[in-house]
């Protein structure tokens, strides 16, 4: 039932823009590939009586995770014509305004890597075991709460 | 028969505790009244639980080292 | 009817990695955004009778097209709670697996992001008077049809 | 009164030029006529009419200097 080696998703602290970058780069001499989607999660300051949201700290049951991030990725090829998908979400300490999730898929045609991109975003939200801590300025802390 | 309990995001916070080891539990509704009984806060928070990262409904045999996982609601992204 | 001003979209040539992680970055101090959502059309490397495509070379009806892209951004921040909307579009030549469209949206939530973002690629693709001309190796070319 | 016309994508490549000025047309039927006359290549292709950068359907009346482009299918993206 559990692959031996699963394809790790998860990075310590934020994911940079150069990251970002380096990941599209890579796909140049993917030349079957007319199209990227692309889903970036930014921790965003929310204010929330009075106080804001100066971070998120995010903790994993890794292990499961990473075996139902297999399990989403896999049905997730079977069901549309994608020439690539790369998943990475942050651990430990993102600050407001950094990026904490990127979804990124890629296809011969726009439909495929669109609704892929938007279709992973929702199940990683929904189904991976990750948890988000709302860190306030004052250092008191509330448990995110996915919509 | 010993059973290892994970916990996660706000109850490993509110038990105090990210791993608690139990001896003696053969099911996972036994398993989760006991451990009711010794962390009160349990009885009042939202989770779902896995065991062996298999996400179960109902209640479940366990076997020698099975790990159960309590898992609130998930808030990644 | 004419804008004194229109927000210029065209980019000549390629539009590097290097370009989209500025831009990506550039976001870090808008703390209200929840979510980007991004999509990059690369070249392909289509195959037509025996002959491949090695690059697009792009022109425009320039003012129509950016009198167009102004219109269809009012219109989506109207219907999308946005917080930002960038468009780029390559003029002249963009070689097999560079990225020749990048359009860009950001969002307090994601699902705005990613609709505004989706529907923005087919007003694009339907809507500017650009055209494409797919140059082959052999020095022919044909011109492109979007589907 | 003078029309300049500007010709885009396949249209150019066809006719040959990019721009063509005609004078003495006060619609866009007329014009479009007798374009089609001067280079036949334009009855057999696909384009719609845009007059001042408005893309227009059916007959439309030209003022001095009107700027009529014709558009073959968009591909851009």
């Amino acid at each position: 039932m559990k692959e031996g080696k699963l394809k790790n998703i998860f990075v310590q602290g934020s994911i940079t823009a150069s990251f970002i970058a380096d990941s599209i780069q890579k796909h140049s001499s993917k030349t079957g590939i007319g199209g990227h989607s692309i889903f970036l999660g930014q921790v965003r300051t929310d204010e929330i009586n009075g106080k804001k949201v100066a971070a998120i700290e995010y903790t994993s049951y890794e292990e499961m995770a990473l075996q139902k991030m297999h399990e989403i990725r896999e049905a997730i090829f079977v069901k549309y014509e994608l020439t690539c998908m790369h998943v990475y979400h942050s651990l430990g300490k993102v600050p407001a305004g950094e990026i904490c999730l990127f979804v990124f898929t890629s296809s011969p045609h726009r439909k495929a890597a669109i609704e892929a991109c938007s279709e992973l975003v929702e199940k990683i939200k929904a189904e991976l075991p990750v948890w988000g801590a709302e860190l306030f300025e004052d250092n008191s802390h509330q448990w995110k709460v996915n919509q | 028969m010993k059973t290892d309990i994970l916990l996660f995001g706000q109850l490993a916070e509110q038990v105090g505790a990210k791993q608690i080891s139990l001896e003696g539990f053969s099911d996972s509704e036994t398993l989760i009244k006991a451990l009711q009984q010794q962390y009160p806060v349990l009885s009042q928070s939202k989770y779902i639980v896995a065991i062996n990262q298999e996400i179960i409904s109902g209640n479940t045999a366990l076997s020698d080292n099975s790990i159960v996982a309590l898992l609130p609601p998930f808030s990644g992204g």
